[in-house]
């Protein structure tokens, strides 16, 4: 005991580490470790089709993480996000294929452009409140589609344009890395994004600026009055938001290769609030497990619709037997997700792991009780 | 070492506050002087809140001065005034119900930090370093005011009373010079009335702080307010020491018409 | 000169359209705060009750309109007590995000039941015109205006001259204060959902009569009201009518004017004047053409 | 019928890691399947295997629309191809032996999710069956080409013709639009006015091409060429701008058949009645509902080179094959002039792969040399004849057909006119090289 009051007054005296930092220290080598094996062991495991699905996962995650930061801390929502998407995928693919930008700089240019395009935005919405805010966010996907439609000679009208710009960078390509296929390098690629994006979140929620959001989601005013640039921080979230929003869409088009104004529309839109509501809205393992789950579901039941049992509930075309077309069906699945999900865990997949985790560790407290307990009866 | 005049001094003067032409406060003026305790007490709608609200920059006055430390706080955002050393509870316990006592208590730190959402983008540790500094400080302020156990509990399942010292702690953690109490014994039992004094003592004792205070619970105002200012119909009606205030028939008659203040 | 009175013809009928919709929604917020986008769910199955009711099995079209909104109503009731309640009252973004998923199943339910080729609603009008002023007016778009006036004017009635509207106005104002008057919140929040559902089937089944047919693209014209909505005013009935007036009379026009005028904007530019409008009006003016701004309180 | 699709070979593969996550893991097997190894497949024939065909069976993936609005135009046109196939495999498929797999996937008229569901078929394919749609096919066409995949698209932009990977069957819009327009010059007489009508962008710019090129060559007026944006409820503006041109004669390419049906439906309220002519897409069975059919039947013609179907006269033994195939294979589909379209489609396929079996080489290389050998692919009445060969050296069809809306007929359409010439200058139209 006299040592851990030295070593607190003392500063030239380290502190040596508890069990509890060590056991912390454990944990997080362990997680490292964890995530380092599925990121470069999964590309080894699966076929190169469901890598791709795997990598639109992340682009989808990685999309929702800006959400987590907007919609979950900051408590702005935000229908908007495929715009930003957009406008990232739309200047990457045609930077990238017209005037051969580096892949290193395109990143750049992209993610300060959707920052900037954000925090104007932003500039916008913390004039509005809620409802309305979520009412102009259509706006923008509204102007997303009439500008991704109409500016021709850079988006390629209704029709789209391509998007297979290089991914060199230097001697490294990122759509070959050595010793893999293009499905696997870009599975490697969108999930290490992904990573260190999710890192950023979760940074944010644990130090000054989250708590400042959260602040703001939770009282607005009250934040205010305590010292919080409330018009500051609000902007903040919404370029940091879209600026991630950008990233997501230079890799949608380095996926896909091919972009069209429908890949930003309302349904995708929708579908990044189901895959936030579906994760856990606040944080960002939620976005992933989300996107994970949301994304992975939608293609896997599309390309099953010939087995069992989905050949018996779904029509893939006129004149098939089924209950509901396969389209039709995920919009339903989609929607359903949504009510299921805000009936009946409100925070989503991470609040239902919290969730356990209390039951878990109630069951413990039982069982320490009990036991305290038993030694009371004996002593 | 000499101390300007105006150091921990709130001086209002001439305030007028209106909203679509109804003035809410008509030609207050009142000063608070340094490590004095203020408190204003007046009926329901006399302009109590809107003041505090004017002094921290919520609304924008009509007219009228309000200053601290000599500097003038009209036309400051909240957030600036915050940095001159204001802090306030107030009427409806503010707290961020989904995040942790602690949290609440680093929300209050929020602006004697400077890490902002690039540091945690570029450079996570140098935030995480400034909470660090901060440990010692909070976790020393919550055994103070009797909040170890609920460190981590998130305030939205923490009962009123507790909320109402943890609203407090907040405040004290601002390191405010001008703290601003609105009703801080609303909802509180007597005992818990009593314990929230006790508190508001440690505060004093720990800051060198000038307190506005906003409360209809007479005995405690009586108990700890070195002088009080009486608003009536956003006019004052009087002002000064609390047994010449308490026996002035004016106060009796626009206090809820009743001889029970001063009785008490 | 009778281009531009078609053209104020067509705008009134598309205009009249978006403020019945736009009508729904604040009569919903304002009372519950709630932004009801399954307002766009009512309007596709209030469209498709009447084609089954009416075209299918062959009730008379006045008949089978009133029976779709009487079953709207129902609906958007059911939906109201079954799901929305079960939220917290406060928690209004995961009402909207709810209200959205509602909207994905009724799309997807429509699609299943009724398919996803626009159908022929049956209604009395057809393609019949009357002339006026040289201009030929669609008799469709006549009875839209009409049965669109009605409703408002019925709206309004009953906001203002019922015990139940009373109530509502109440709510809208101050929750807290019509508590204590003992006006339910609840009953006020199922009064409010039925007049909505209602009133949508009505949208829908308008939004379908003559040259156009039901199809599952009604949905989004829930969204098409939404700029209606705030440009009058989030809590303003008026405002609505006003908003949806005005945005279809400026939606019709740049679809004329822009080829002559501006042909590089492309004829998708009419789809985002609504929104432009919207825009300026909220940077003007924050709180729609006749909303109120709330005081902040603590 | 039901296809069957290769999901059911699915492998787990070893173990990774024994830390990995519970949720992820499951979460990333439902994804998809094991990474199997392919060389299973059972040997027979003297075929060489190759991705698309294991020996036994083709697998020829369609990428069509099934959900949404416009899955309506797409359904005929893919009960046709379907038919056309039961009925093969019924025969024993390919060459009598070798039966074909048809695997349909919906892109739901998205290019995002059309990408991404030819990512999933393109490694199993020995081509592709059915792109449907100008955004899909727009998307894809330099994909497939660098997969050297060949694809039949359901859509005709001119800069198709040419395009080594694609196989088309139908005539591209400008062909029939600029012939169509010939038509009623002619047949309205003196020197009508010329207007287009497309949908908003890229089809708004093929006709504005198409009736600059026809005035150019054929001398006469176009106006204007207006566009028709797909969110479009109500047409007035549009109408408004056509009559305020004093338009005579109306060229429309394909809009969406809920937009031709509103246009149509308003310019009959409006009392403005110009000569409509359509590319054969332009109409569908359901406009025979449309309150103003009387009207779309007196002013509306349209432009085909498929037979219209159960012309049994035109279509000979082939058509008698097609209407049998339709009642046994797809009797619920009712039958549509697009259904012939889609059944001479995957004629073209049958042929296509036989000679390529005969050939001994049904490889990706091997499809495309036969291909260009082919000087002309005969579709036996049901729809006229392309001029094959090198890329660069096809040519669509020289003939029309003229077809009129009549209430009761299959498809709710017959040909008033066949066997028409297209315009020299129509034939000579610049389609882009590759």
């Amino acid at each position: 005991m006299a040592t851990v009051v030295r070593s607190d007054t003392d500063p030239a005296v380290r502190p040596r580490p508890t069990p509890a930092r060590r056991s912390g220290v454990v944990r997080r080598v362990l997680a490292a470790a964890v995530v380092l094996v599925l990121l470069l062991g999964t590309p080894l495991y699966f076929v190169d089709s469901t890598l791709a699905t795997l990598a639109y996962c992340a682009v989808f995650a990685l999309g929702a993480l800006g959400l987590t930061i907007l919609t979950g801390y900051a408590g702005q929502l935000s229908i908007a996000q495929p715009f930003f998407i957009g406008v990232g995928a739309y200047l990457s693919a045609y930077l990238g294929v017209e005037s051969g930008w580096n892949v290193l700089a395109l990143t750049v240019l992209v993610v300060v452009a959707g920052g900037v395009l954000g925090a104007l935005a932003g500039l916008v919405a913390v004039r509005l409140s809620g409802i309305e805010l979520a009412i102009v966010s259509i706006a923008l996907i509204a102007f997303g589609d009439y500008l991704f439609n109409q500016w021709k000679s850079v988006t390629g009208g209704e029709n789209g344009r391509s998007a297979a710009f290089s991914l060199e960078i230097g001697g490294l390509d990122l759509a070959a890395l050595p010793g893999m296929t293009r499905s696997q390098s870009l599975f490697v690629v969108c999930w290490t994004a992904v990573l260190l994006v999710a890192l950023v979140a979760r940074a944010i929620r644990r130090q000054r600026a989250g708590r400042a959001m959260m602040a703001i989601r939770e009282h607005e005013r009250a934040a205010e009055v305590i010292g919080i640039d409330v018009r500051a921080y609000k902007i903040g979230a919404f370029a940091l938001a879209s600026a991630i929003g950008a990233l997501a869409g230079l890799l949608y088009a380095a996926l896909q290769q091919y972009i069209t104004p429908l890949d930003f529309d309302l349904n995708t839109a929708v579908l990044f609030l189901a895959i936030v509501v579906v994760g856990g809205v606040d944080r960002p393992l939620g976005a992933v497990l989300g996107a994970l789950l949301v994304y992975g579901a939608v293609q896997w039941v599309s390309s099953h619709v010939d087995s069992w049992p989905f050949d018996a509930l779904l029509s893939s075309f006129q004149g098939d037997a089924g209950l509901m077309p396969i389209g039709s069906f995920l919009t339903f699945f989609t929607g359903l997700l949504l009510i299921v999900v805000l009936l009946w865990e409100p925070q989503g997949l991470v609040g239902l792991g919290a969730r356990a985790k209390r039951r878990i560790a109630s069951w413990d407290v039982a069982a320490r009780l009990r036991r305290d307990h038993r030694d009371e009866e004996t002593s | 070492m000499s101390v300007a005049p105006s150091r921990g001094k709130l001086h209002i003067e001439g305030l007028t506050v209106a909203f679509g032409g109804v003035k809410v406060l008509d030609d207050v003026s009142l000063t608070a002087d340094a490590g004095e305790v203020l408190a204003i007490i007046g009926p329901n709608g006399a302009g109590k809140t809107t003041l505090f609200n004017t002094i921290t920059g919520v609304y924008a006055p009509q007219s009228g001065t309000v200053a601290f430390d000599g500097e003038s706080l009209v036309g400051r955002r909240p957030s600036s005034i915050v940095r001159l050393g204001v802090a306030r509870t107030f009427q409806n316990v503010a707290l961020f119900g989904s995040m942790s006592v602690w949290d609440n208590l680093l929300v209050g730190c929020h602006h004697r930090m400077r890490s902002g959402i690039a540091t945690s983008v570029f450079a996570p540790w140098r935030a995480t370093r400034e909470d660090r500094a901060l440990t010692a400080e909070l976790d020393e302020l919550l055994s103070t005011f009797g909040l170890d156990d609920v460190r981590s509990s998130l305030v939205s399942d923490l009962p009123h009373g507790i909320n109402k010292r943890v609203e407090l702690v907040r405040a004290v953690a601002m390191r405010p010079r001008l703290l601003l109490l609105d009703e801080p014994t609303a909802g509180l039992n007597t005992l818990e009335t009593a314990e929230f004094a006790e508190h508001l003592q440690v505060a004093r004792r720990r800051l060198d702080v000038t307190i506005a205070l906003i409360e209809h619970d007479m005995p405690f105002v009586l108990s700890s307010a070195d002088r009080i200012h009486v608003l009536n119909f956003g006019r004052t009606v009087t002002s000064g020491p609390p047994a010449e205030v308490a026996a002035d028939p004016r106060v009796i008659e626009a206090y809820l018409g009743t001889t029970e203040v001063a009785g008490r | 000169m009778t281009d531009v009175l078609q053209t104020l013809v067509s705008g009134v009928a598309v205009g009249g359209a978006y403020a019945i919709v736009a009508l729904g929604f604040v009569i919903v917020f304002s009372a519950t705060g709630i932004l009801n986008l399954a307002q766009g769910a009512f309007v596709l199955v209030g469209a498709y009750l009447t084609l089954q009711l009416g075209a299918r099995w062959g009730l008379p079209f006045g008949v089978a309109l009133l029976g779709s909104m009487v079953l709207c109503a129902v609906l958007a009731v059911l939906v109201e007590r079954l799901l929305l309640r079960r939220l917290s009252p406060r928690d209004h973004g995961a009402a909207v995000l709810l209200t959205i998923g509602v909207l994905f199943v009724s799309e997807a339910v429509v699609e299943s039941i009724w398919g996803v080729e626009a159908q022929r609603l049956g209604d009395p009008w057809g393609l019949d015109t009357v002339t006026v002023l040289d201009v030929a007016v669609a008799e469709s778009d006549l009875w839209t205006c009409l049965i669109c006036g009605v409703l408002i004017v019925a709206t309004f009635l009953g906001l203002q001259r019922t015990r139940a509207g009373l109530a509502v106005r109440a709510t809208a104002s101050d929750q807290e204060a019509a508590i204590a008057q003992g006006i339910d919140p609840r009953m006020v929040m199922t009064m409010t959902f039925a007049a909505a559902g209602a009133v949508a089937a009505a949208a829908g089944t308008l939004l379908s009569t003559g040259s156009i047919g039901v199809s599952s693209a009604l949905a989004a014209t829930a969204f098409s009201a939404l700029p209606a909505m705030v440009l009058g005013g989030t809590t303003s009935p008026g405002g609505a009518v006003v908003g949806g007036l005005l945005m279809g009379l400026v939606q019709q026009f740049t679809a004329l004017l822009v080829p002559d005028v501006a042909p590089g904007l492309g004829a998708r530019f009419a789809g985002v004047t609504p929104y432009l409008v919207l825009l300026l009006v909220l940077l003007i003016r924050p709180q729609g053409l006749f909303g109120r701004r709330a005081v902040a309180r603590f | 019928m039901k296809s069957v699709t290769r999901s059911g070979k699915r492998r787990q593969g070893r173990p990774v890691a024994v830390t990995t996550g519970l949720v992820l893991a499951l979460t990333l097997a439902a994804c998809g399947g094991g990474r199997g190894n392919e060389e299973a497949a059972a040997e027979s024939g003297s075929l060489a295997e190759v991705p698309g065909f294991d020996g036994e069976t083709f697998t020829v993936p369609m990428l069509t629309v099934t959900s949404g609005p416009v899955a309506a135009a797409a359904a005929p046109n893919l009960a046709g191809m379907q038919a056309y196939i039961e009925q093969l495999n019924a025969a024993g498929g390919i060459a009598g032996k070798y039966p074909i797999d048809l695997v349909v996937r919906d892109t739901e008229y998205n290019a995002g999710k059309a990408a991404q569901a030819y990512d999933s078929v393109k490694d199993d394919a020995v081509l592709l069956g059915n792109v449907f749609g100008t955004p899909i096919v727009q998307s894809l066409k330099d994909r497939i080409e660098a997969d050297q995949l060949l694809a039949l698209p359901t859509s005709f932009a001119a800069d198709y013709v040419h395009h080594p990977a694609l196989m088309m069957t139908d005539a591209p819009y400008e062909t029939h639009l600029l012939a169509g327009v010939d038509y009623a010059i002619g047949q309205a007489g003196g020197d009508p006015t010329v207007c287009g009508v497309g949908g908003e962008g890229a089809l708004q710019e093929t006709v504005t091409q198409a009736l600059d090129y026809g005035s150019k060559e054929a001398g006469y007026t176009v106006a204007t060429v207006v566009g028709i944006p797909p969110t479009a409820t109500d047409f007035t503006p549009y109408v408004q701008q056509l009559q305020s041109a004093d338009c005579d004669v109306v060229g429309i390419v394909a809009v969406g058949e809920p937009t031709v049906a509103g246009l149509l439906a308003k310019a009959s309220q409006l009392a403005y009645a110009p000569q409509w002519v359509g590319t054969s897409a332009q109409f569908v069975a359901s406009m025979q509902d449309s309150p103003a059919f009387d009207y779309i039947a007196e002013n509306y013609i349209g432009i085909g080179a498929t037979t219209t179907y159960g012309d049994v006269e035109n279509g000979g033994e082939a058509m008698e094959k097609l209407v049998a195939a339709h009642d046994e294979f797809s009797p619920d589909v009712p039958p549509a002039y697009q259904f012939v379209g889609g059944y001479a489609a995957m004629m073209a396929v049958d042929k296509l792969l036989t000679a390529a079996v005969e050939n001994g080489d049904v490889s990706r290389a091997g499809l495309r040399e036969t291909l260009a050998s082919f000087e002309e692919l005969d579709f036996e009445g049901l729809a006229y004849p392309w001029t094959w060969g090198e890329p660069g050296d096809r040519v669509p069809p020289s003939k029309y057909l003229v077809l009129k809306p009549t209430k009761g007929a299959p498809g709710g359409q017959t040909d008033v006119e066949r066997d028409l010439d297209v315009p020299d200058y129509v034939v000579d139209y610049p389609f882009p090289e590759a």
